[in-house]
C-alpha cells in the first residue's frame, strides 16, 4: 500500500491493542468472560485458518483440537500441575495428533480430506465421552483451577482475561512471522498448485504435515485456555459443532487472511450476544446475517477489502501499461 | 561427457493402454536434446515418469548413474532437476514475483533457516531479473493467475530457472509464446546451457525452435522411440515425415 | 475490403480497472481468413472474449452480419452464428470423449444431422475416436485440442472465434486443422483466428492484423503483412530464422 | 418495582424440547402470578438466556445473569451446565434453582442449589425397589441414552439392582436422537432379561418401545416419566401398552391440580407439556412461597428460608402437590407408580414421601 | 446373537432411509459441485409444510401437494437463486458454510414457529409388516427403499444416458465452457436443485413417519446420509445407494458385536479407510487427471 497508509495501519493498530487492553478494566464478569472466549476462540481459529485459509489443507477437526488441548489442560491442572506446563504438553499433543491426522492429506484432498478429519472429529468427541477413566466421561472435569502467573492469581475474570489477551498476542506474533517467512509462502504453494509446488522443490508431505501439526497445535493452545476459562469441561462443547463453527468464523472473517480470524471470532461468539435482545430469533437471525455477509462477499468479510486492494494495484499496473503505450507511440 | 540422465525401458501402463513402452535413452551433461512425436504418443507421460509424478510400471531412471525412479518430484527438484508443464501450471492468486521466489526458495538454506531467515530468501533480486527478462514488469505484482496464455507460459519457464537446475525438462514451451519472444527464450536458454552446463530436455512441436535449439532429437511414436539423431537427419527421416512432420 | 460480416469498433474494456483493450477496430470480411497476431498479453484472447459477449466493454460497438451484438449472451451468439473456441484446456474432464464432443452440438438448428456429423468429426481424428470412451482428462495435451476442435465442427457457423488452435498440436496436426479452416472458408464460413505460430498462419490467411497493446497496429492482406520487414522482426519469429540459418 | 428473575436454559441444541418446556412452564406461572397481584404486591419479572445446551454458553449466560443481580437464578436443566454455574451463583449468594437431576448436584454441599424435582439418587432406588420387589426380576437388561441424564440414572439404578440381588444382564447405551433400535433389541432379547428398564428421552422411547413390540420381546418394561408419558403413548401407539414407570412428578399425575395445569399449559401454548413443563412452573412457585414465608424480598436469606421448608398445595396451590426441600436442597414429595392400559395412564401405586 | 438376518434386514431398512437422504448429495456434487450441509433440514422441513398444511384443513393429499410445490419453491428456487448463485462461482466452501448457517435457520425457524417436540406424520405407505422367509419386514421401510432405488436409476439415466444429463454435468465441471457452446447453465443448475428439492420432500413424506417430524431430526439424518454418500461415491448419484445400506447394515453389526458406546464409530473407521485406499468411494469413479 503506499506511502502514508503504513503509519496510519500502525497507529490504529496500536489504538485496537490499547483499546484491548483498557477498556474491558470495567466490563462487568459477563462482558469479560465473553471477551476472553473470544481471544481463545481467535486462537483456535488463527490455527484453523493457518491450515485450510493459506495451506488449503480443508479440516474439520479442530474443534477436536481444541477438545485435546482443553483434556489435557484440565486433566493436568486439577492435578496440581501449573497451567504453563499443561499448555506446553496441550501443544505437543495436538501438534503428535495433528501430524498424524495430516497422513490422510498426503492421500486425498478438498471434500475427501474434510470428510476424514470430520469422522476423526467425531471419534475424538466419542473418546473423550466414553474413555471415562481419563476424561470423566460424560461428566466432565469440573473445578478446573486458574493459574497463578508471576505469582499473581488469575481467579478473577480481568486478570484471566489478560492471560487470555497475552498468549492471543504471542500467537498472533508467532503466525505473523510464521506466515511472511518461505514457509508461509509454501503454505500457499499447496493451496494454489501442489503439483507445480513439488517439481520446485517444495517438498508437499513435510509442508502438509506441518500445516495441520501446527494449525492444530494452535487449536490445543486454545484449548488450554478454554478449560480454566470455562473451569468445567465435558465432551458435548467439543463435538463436530465446533469444528463447523471455527470453520465458519474462518470463512467469514476471510480464509487466508491473516486478520480473517479476529473477525469471523467476533462475528462468531459477540453477534449471537449482541442478537439475544431478540430472544428466541436471535440463533435465526445470526444464521440470516452469516448467510448475508456471505451472499455480499462469499470470500469472506476481508474478501471485500482484498477487492479493493486488488482494485488499486491494478490500477498502478494500468498506469505502468499506459507509459509502455505512450513510449510505443512515440517510437513510431 | 558423461550421461546425466540415463532412462533404461521405462514402461508406464493405463489400464489396458500402454502409453510408454520400453523407451530408454541417455542425455550428456550439457546437451540439448529434443523429443518430438505425435499427439499422445507418450512424450509428457515419459516426463512424468522420469520425474516422478507417476509412478513407471517398470524401468529405471539415474541421475549422474544413480538410481532414482520413485523418487519424489520434490527430491528430484533438490538433486537440481527441474521442469516445465505442458498446461498451464503456476500459482494463480500469488503475484508474479511471489511465484518466481517460491521457485527459487526451497533452495536456498534448510527448512530451519526458511522459518527463521529473511522472508524473500533473498531471493527478490534474482526474481527481478526474470522478471525483466520476460517483459513482465507491469505485471510484477499481478496475481500470476491474470497474465495472458502466452505470459503464464513465459512465467513457468522462468519458475523452472530459479532453483539453477543442473537439468531441466520443457514441456513443450513454445506453445502459445510470440516468435520474438521465443526467441529471446532460445537464447536464454543457449546462455545457460553455455555458461552453466546446463543440460536440457525439450518436448516441442514447433519445428523451427526444436531444429534450431537442439543438438539431438529424439522421435517418439505410440509409446516408442522411433528415431534419435541429429536434427537434420531426423527432419530427412521418412517414418518420422510419414508419422510426424507431414509433407 | 468488400461487406464485412464482422466489425468491431472502438473497443474500451478490461479486467476490472485494468483496461487491456484501448479502443480496438477492425473488420473482417465475408468468407476470408483473418489472423491476429501480436505478443503475449496484446489483449488478443481478450478481444475475443469480448466479441464472444464474455467481457464487459466500457465503451464501443461490435457489429456482426449487419446487427448490433454488443454484449449478447452466449446462446444468442451461437443463434446468430457466431462460434467460438478459446484458448487453453476448454474440455468437461469428467465426461467421456465422446460425451465431450456430442456437447457441441447442443446448440444446434433442425436442420443438422449431429449423429452424421460426430461421426464425421471422429473421422477427421482417429486419436478421439480410438479413445471415445475414455474420460476426457486423461487425453494428452494435444488431444484435447484436438477435441475441442472437433467439437466445434458439429454446428454451422457463419462465423468461427478460434484462438491458438496450434497450441499443443504436432506439425502433421496443424496442417491439418489449418486445412479444415480452409476447406470451411471455401464453404463461406468466416474465420477470425489468433495464432503465435504466425508465419503458417499468416500463409493460409486473406487477411492480417497485428494487435499491440490494445489497439489494432495495422490491418492488412496477410502476404503483405508476411513480407513487412518490421513485422516481420516483432512478430514472425524473423530473428530465430536468422540463427538458424 | 418488579423482582427480578433470571432465567438461563436450553432454548436451543440437543436439549432445546427440555429448555423450551421449563421456558414456558416459568413464563406461565409468572403470568398466573402476575394476574394475581404478584408476590407481595410486587409484579414478577423474568429474562430467559438460551444456553445452546453448551455448558460454556451456559456459564456465560449465567454470568450475564448474575451481573444483573437477580432476585432468584433459574435453570439450567442440564446437568453439565448446571455443575459449571453452580458454583458462580454461590459466589453470587443467589439462590438457584434449576431443573439438573444428576445425583452429585446436591451432594457437593453448595448452599445455594434447589432442585425442582427428584435427583437420580432418590427416584432410581425406587425404579430399583419396584424392579426387584414387584416385578421379582432376577436379571434385568437396563438401556439408556448416553448424556449426563442417561447415564447418571444408569449408574444409580445399576448399583441399586445389584444391591438388591438383581443382576444386570444386558447394559445398553444409545445416543441421542437414535432411530434405529433393531440392533439394541436384538440384545436384549437374546439376553432374555426377566424386565427391561428403559431410560431413554421421549421420542427415542417411543421408537424403543415399537422395535421391542416388533421383535415380540415380551419382559416387562420399566422406566421413568420419560417412558410412559402421554407424549411417548401418541408417538408409540399401542406399544406402549404395558410399560411401566415410576413418575416423581408427572402431567399425567391423578391430581386435580396438575391436570388443571396441564389444561392452562395446553390451552397457552397448543402442546402437552412434559415434565420439564412442571419444573419451570413449580419453580416460580417455590420462589413465591419463599418469598412470602419471609415476608420480604430479600435474595440473601431466601436459599436458608427455602432450605427445610415444607410447602403445602392446600396454602399454595401453585406448588400442586407437597414438597419439603431438605438441607441440601433435594426434594421430597409424593410419587407414583403408573402403567400404560390401552393408550391411557392408569396409578397403580402412590409411594409416599421418604421421610 | 440373536439373529443375523434379522440385523441385517433392520440394516437395510436404515440404510434405505440414508439412502434416498444421500441421493441428493450426489445429485448435487455431480451436477453442480456443491455440498449442502443442511440437506438433512432439508429432508425435515417438508413434512412440517406438510403439517402446517393439514392444521389448516387441507386433506393429507392436498397436503402432500402442496408440501412437495412449497419445498420445490422454497428449497428449489429460492435456495438456488438467494444462495447457490452468488456463491458458486467461488469455490465449494462459502456454500458449504452458507448452507451449515442455513440449517441453524431452518432449525430455529422450525422450533420458533411450529414446535420444539416431536409431532407424529401420517405414513402414506401402509404401516405393518410383511414376512419374508418368516422374518418380520416392514412395509414402510420398503417402500422407502424402492423409492431410493427408483430415484437412483431415475437419475442415472438421466445424467448418463440423455443429453440432458450431460449438459448438467457439463455446467459443473466447466460453466464458463459450457456456455460458450451454448449449454444453459443457469436452467441446468436450476433444475438440479429443483430435482433436489423434489426429492427431499419425497424423502420427508418417507421418512418421516418413521422418524417424526422433529426440528432436529435433520441432524442425525444429514450426517448418516453425508457419510453413506461419501462411501458409496460422492461423484455417482449410485453411490448413494451402496453406501446407505452399507451403513445401515454397518451401524447394526456394530451395534451388536461391537460396543453400544462406539457404534458411531464404527462406520466413520469404516469411511475414513475406504477413502484411503478408494478415494472415489465404492461407486465412485476416479477423478484422474494428466499432468
Ligand atoms: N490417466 C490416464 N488414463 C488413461 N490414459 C492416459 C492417462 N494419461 C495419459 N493417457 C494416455 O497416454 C497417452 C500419452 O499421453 P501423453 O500426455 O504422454 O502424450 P504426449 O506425447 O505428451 O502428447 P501431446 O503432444 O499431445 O502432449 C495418451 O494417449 C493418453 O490418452
Ligand atoms: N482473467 C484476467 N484477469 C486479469 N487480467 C487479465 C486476465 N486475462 C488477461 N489479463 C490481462 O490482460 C492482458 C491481455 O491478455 P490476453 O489474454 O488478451 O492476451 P493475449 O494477447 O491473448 O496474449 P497471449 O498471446 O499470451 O495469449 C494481459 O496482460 C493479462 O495480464
Ligand atoms: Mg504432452
Ligand atoms: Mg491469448
Amino acid at each position: 500500500m503506499s506511502g502514508f497508509a503504513k503509519p496510519l495501519k500502525i497507529a490504529l493498530g496500536l489504538i485496537v491493542i490499547a483499546g484491548l487492553i483498557i477498556v474491558p478494566m470495567n466490563f462487568n464478569r459477563y462482558g469479560l468472560f465473553i471477551l476472553s472466549q473470544w481471544a481463545v476462540m481467535t486462537i483456535a481459529a488463527m490455527g484453523l485458518n493457518l491450515t485450510l485459509g493459506y495451506a488449503g489443507q480443508v479440516s474439520l477437526a479442530q474443534g477436536a483440537f481444541v477438545g485435546i488441548g482443553a483434556y489435557a489442560a484440565a486433566i493436568m491442572t486439577t492435578h496440581g500441575w501449573p497451567l504453563p506446563a499443561a499448555i506446553l504438553v496441550a501443544i505437543i499433543l495436538s501438534f503428535a495428533v495433528g501430524w498424524v491426522l495430516g497422513y490422510p492429506a498426503l492421500r486425498v484432498q478438498h471434500h475427501y480430506l474434510a470428510f476424514v478429519t470430520l469422522a476423526f472429529s467425531t471419534l475424538a468427541f466419542l473418546v473423550f465421552r466414553n474413555e471415562s477413566w481419563l476424561t470423566g466421561g460424560i461428566y466432565g472435569i469440573s473445578n478446573i483451577p486458574r493459574p497463578h502467573i508471576f505469582g499473581i492469581a488469575t481467579n478473577k475474570p480481568l486478570p484471566f482475561y489478560y492471560v487470555c489477551l497475552g498468549s492471543l498476542a504471542i500467537v498472533s506474533l508467532a503466525v505473523w512471522w510464521l506466515i511472511r517467512s518461505p514457509w508461509g509462502r509454501a503454505f500457499m504453494a499447496l493451496r494454489e498448485n501442489p503439483l507445480r509446488a513439488q517439481s520446485l522443490g517444495i517438498d508437499t508431505r513435510r509442508y502438509t504435515l506441518m500445516a495441520f501439526a501446527i494449525g492444530s497445535a494452535l487449536g490445543g493452545v486454545a484449548g488450554a485456555l478454554y478449560a480454566p476459562l470455562t473451569q468445567y469441561i465435558d465432551p458435548v462443547p467439543f463435538n463436530l459443532s465446533l469444528s463447523l463453527d471455527l470453520l465458519m468464523m474462518v470463512i467469514v472473517g476471510g480464509a487466508g487472511f491473516y486478520f480473517g480470524p479476529f473477525l469471523g471470532a467476533m462475528i462468531a461468539v459477540l453477534l449471537p450476544e449482541w442478537l439475544r435482545f431478540t430472544e428466541g430469533y436471535y440463533l435465526m437471525l445470526y444464521a440470516v446475517a452469516v448467510m448475508l455477509l456471505l451472499i455480499w462477499s462469499p470470500t469472506g468479510i476481508l474478501g471485500i477489502l482484498d477487492r479493493y486492494m486488488a482494485a488499486r494495484r491494478t490500477k498502478a499496473a494500468s498506469a505502468l501499461r499506459a507509459v509502455a503505450k505512450s513510449r510505443l507511440e512515440t517510437a513510431q | 561427457m558423461s550421461a546425466v540422465l540415463e532412462v533404461t525401458d521405462i514402461k508406464k501402463n493405463f489400464g489396458g493402454i500402454s502409453a510408454v513402452d520400453g523407451v530408454s535413452f541417455d542425455v550428456r551433461e550439457g546437451e540439448i536434446l529434443g523429443l518430438i512425436g505425435p499427439n499422445g504418443c507418450g512424450k509428457s507421460t515419459l516426463f512424468n515418469c522420469i520425474l516422478g509424478q507417476l509412478t513407471p510400471s517398470g524401468g529405471e531412471v539415474k541421475l549422474d548413474g544413480k538410481t532414482v525412479t520413485g523418487l519424489r518430484p520434490s527430491e528430484l527438484n533438490k538433486l537440481g532437476v527441474s521442469r516445465t508443464f505442458q498446461l498451464l501450471q503456476v500459482f494463480p492468486k500469488l503475484s508474479v514475483r511471489e511465484n518466481l521466489i517460491l521457485a527459487g526458495q526451497e533452495h536456498q538454506g534448510n527448512m530451519a533457516s526458511r522459518l527463521v531467515g529473511r522472508s524473500d530468501a533473498g531471493l527478490t533480486d534474482a526474481a527481478n531479473q526474470m522478471i525483466g527478462f520476460f517483459k513482465l514488469d507491469h505485471l510484477a505484482d499481478e496475481p500470476a493467475g491474470g497474465l495472458s496464455y502466452g505470459q503464464q507460459k513465459l512465467l513457468d519457464a522462468a519458475m523452472a530457472f530459479m532453483g539453477g537446475p543442473r537439468l531441466v525438462l520443457l514441456d513443450e514451451p513454445a506453445g502459445g509464446v510470440n516468435p520474438s519472444m521465443l526467441a529471446d527464450l532460445k537464447d536464454r536458454l543457449v546462455a545457460i546451457n553455455r555458461e552453466k552446463n546446463a543440460t536440457f530436455v525439450v518436448i516441442e512441436h514447433n519445428m523451427e525452435f526444436v531444429m534450431s535449439l537442439c543438438s539431438r532429437v529424439m522421435v517418439m511414436a505410440e509409446g516408442k522411440v522411433l528415431a534419435m539423431g541429429r536434427p537434420d537427419e531426423v527432419r530427412k527421416n521418412p517414418a518420422v515425415i510419414e508419422a510426424y512432420l507431414g509433407h | 475490403m468488400s461487406d464485412p460480416i464482422l466489425s468491431v469498433h472502438n473497443l474500451v474494456g478490461g479486467y476490472g480497472k485494468m483496461t487491456i483493450l484501448n479502443g480496438t477496430s477492425f473488420a473482417v470480411p465475408q468468407a476470408t481468413i483473418t489472423t491476429i497476431i501480436g505478443p503475449n498479453g496484446a489483449g488478443k484472447s481478450t478481444v475475443f472474449k469480448a466479441i464472444f459477449g464474455l467481457l464487459k466493454l466500457r465503451e464501443g460497438k461490435i457489429n456482426f452480419a449487419g446487427r448490433d451484438v454488443t454484449n449478447l449472451s452466449q446462446r444468442a451468439l451461437l443463434n446468430a452464428g457466431i462460434c467460438y473456441v478459446p484458448q487453453g484446456r476448454n474440455i468437461f474432464p469428467e465426461l467421456s470423449v465422446r460425451h465431450n464432443i456430442e456437447l457441441g452440438g447442443v446448440a444446434a438448428g433442425k436442420g443438422i444431422d449431429l449423429p452424421m456429423r460426430i461421426e464425421a468429426a471422429l473421422d477427421l481424428f482417429p486419436a478421439l475416436r480410438r479413445k471415445s470412451t475414455q474420460q476426457a482428462s486423461t487425453l494428452s495435451g494435444g488431444e484435447q485440442k484436438q477435441l475441442e476442435i472437433a467439437r466445434s465442427l458439429l454446428l454451422e457457423p457463419k462465423l468461427v472465434l478460434i484462438d491458438e488452435p496450434s497450441i499443443g498440436l504436432s506439425p502433421l496436426m496443424v496442417q491439418q486443422t489449418f486445412d479444415i479452416l480452409k476447406s470451411l472458408r471455401d464453404r463461406g464460413v468466416t474465420i477470425l483466428m489468433i495464432e503465435q505460430n504466425a508465419r503458417s498462419a499468416l500463409e493460409i490467411s486473406d487477411f492480417g492484423i497485428v494487435l499491440e497493446l490494445g489497439q489494432t497496429r495495422m490491418v492488412d492482406k496477410a502476404d503483405r503483412i508476411l513480407n513487412d520487414p518490421r513485422i516481420g522482426q516483432l512478430f514472425l519469429g524473423g530473428a530465430m530464422e536468422e540463427s538458424a540459418a | 418495582q418488579a423482582i427480578k428473575l433470571a432465567d438461563v436454559a436450553e432454548l436451543s441444541g440437543g436439549g432445546a424440547t427440555v429448555g423450551t418446556n421449563w421456558k414456558n412452564g416459568i413464563d406461565l406461572a409468572i403470568e398466573e402470578i402476575n394476574a394475581k397481584g404478584g408476590v407481595l404486591g410486587r409484579k414478577l419479572e423474568v429474562t430467559h438466556a438460551d444456553s445452546q445446551s453448551n455448558p460454556g454458553v451456559a456459564r456465560a449466560q449465567v454470568q450475564k445473569a448474575l451481573d444483573a443481580e437477580p432476585y432468584v437464578l433459574l435453570g439450567p436443566g442440564y446437568s453439565g451446565s448446571v455443575k459449571v454455574t453452580a458454583p458462580l451463583a454461590a459466589e453470587a449468594g443467589i439462590a438457584q434453582i434449576m431443573g439438573g437431576e444428576a445425583a452429585e448436584l446436591t451432594q457437593a454441599g453448595n448452599k445455594f442449589l434447589f432442585r425442582t424435582s427428584f435427583g437420580q439418587q432418590s427416584s432410581m432406588p425406587k425404579v430399583a425397589k419396584y424392579i426387584h420387589d414387584e416385578m421379582k426380576a432376577k436379571s434385568v437388561a437396563v438401556v439408556w441414552v448416553n448424556n449426563d441424564f442417561g447415564r447418571g440414572g444408569r449408574d444409580v439404578v445399576v448399583k441399586e439392582l445389584d444391591r438388591l440381588g438383581s443382576k444386570v444382564v444386558a447394559d445398553l447405551s444409545t445416543e441421542a436422537g437414535q432411530a434405529d433400535f433393531a440392533a439394541d433389541v436384538g440384545k436384549i432379547k437374546a439376553a432374555n432379561p426377566d424386565a427391561v428398564f428403559v431410560y431413554l428421552n421421549e421420542e427415542e422411547s417411543a421408537r424403543i418401545l415399537k422395535e421391542l413390540k416388533r421383535q415380540g420381546v415380551t419382559a416387562p418394561l420399566m422406566g421413568e416419566t420419560t417412558l410412559i408419558g402421554q407424549k411417548v403413548i401418541e408417538l408409540a401407539g399401542d406399544a406402549a401398552n404395558g410399560a411401566r414407570g415410576h413418575v416423581g412428578l408427572t402431567t399425567d399425575a391423578p391430581v386435580d391440580l396438575i391436570k388443571a395445569f396441564r389444561e392452562k399449559f395446553s390451552k397457552k401454548y397448543n402442546y402437552v407439556p412434559d415434565h420439564n413443563g412442571l419444573k419451570g412452573y413449580l419453580a416460580v412457585y417455590m420462589v413465591k412461597a419463599t418469598t412470602e414465608k419471609m415476608g420480604k424480598v430479600d435474595s440473601k436469606a431466601f436459599a436458608d428460608t427455602l432450605h427445610g421448608l415444607t410447602i403445602k398445595a392446600s396454602e399454595e396451590p401453585g406448588i400442586l402437590m407437597d414438597v419439603t426441600f431438605d438441607a441440601n436442597g433435594d426434594i421430597d414429595r409424593q410419587s407414583f407408580l403408573v402403567e400404560v392400559v390401552e393408550g391411557k395412564q392408569v396409578v397403580k401405586q402412590v409411594l409416599p414421601k421418604v421421610k | 446373537m440373536s439373529n443375523l438376518f434379522d440385523l441385517l434386514v433392520a440394516g437395510l431398512a436404515t440404510g434405505a432411509i440414508y439412502a434416498l437422504v444421500a441421493v441428493g448429495f450426489t445429485l448435487l456434487w455431480q451436477t453442480s459441485q456443491t455440498i449442502n450441509f443442511a440437506q438433512g433440514e432439508f429432508v425435515m422441513l417438508p413434512a412440517f409444510l406438510m403439517l402446517a398444511a393439514m392444521h389448516a384443513g387441507a386433506p393429507f393429499w392436498l397436503a402432500i401437494i402442496l408440501g412437495i410445490l412449497l419445498s420445490m419453491i422454497l428449497l428449489g428456487l429460492a435456495f438456488k437463486m438467494l444462495l447457490v448463485d452468488p456463491m458458486m462461482r467461488h469455490g465449494v466452501l462459502p456454500l458449504a458454510i452458507a448452507t451449515m448457517a442455513l440449517a441453524i435457520g431452518i432449525k430455529e425457524a422450525v422450533k420458533q414457529f411450529f414446535s420444539a417436540e416431536a409431532s407424529p406424520f401420517p405414513s402414506i405407505v401402509p404401516t405393518g409388516d410383511i414376512s419374508i422367509l418368516g422374518h418380520a419386514v416392514s412395509l414402510q421401510s420398503i417402500g422407502v427403499l424402492v423409492v431410493a432405488i427408483l430415484a437412483v436409476l431415475g437419475l442415472t439415466t438421466l445424467l448418463n444416458r440423455t443429453s440432458l444429463g450431460h449438459q448438467m454435468q457439463a455446467a459443473a465441471q466447466n460453466p464458463t465452457v459450457a456456455r460458450i457452446i451454448g449449454v444453459p447453465v443457469e436452467r441446468m443448475i436450476l433444475l438440479t436443485f429443483l430435482i433436489n428439492a423434489f426429492l427431499v420432500a419425497l424423502a420427508s413424506l418417507l421418512i418421516t413417519p418413521i422418524y417424526l417430524a422433529k426440528f432436529s431430526s435433520g441432524e442425525v439424518l444429514g450426517q448418516a446420509a453425508f457419510i453413506a454418500a461419501i462411501v458409496g461415491g460422492f461423484n455417482q448419484v449410485r453411490g448413494a445407494i451402496a453406501g446407505g445400506l452399507l451403513i445401515g447394515v454397518l451401524d447394526n453389526l456394530a451395534a451388536s458385536y461391537v460396543s453400544t458406546q462406539y457404534r458411531a464409530a464404527v462406520p466413520l473407521i469404516f469411511l475414513i479407510v475406504v477413502i484411503l485406499f478408494r478415494p472415489q468411494g465404492l461407486l465412485g469413479r476416479a477423478e484422474e487427471r494428466t499432468v
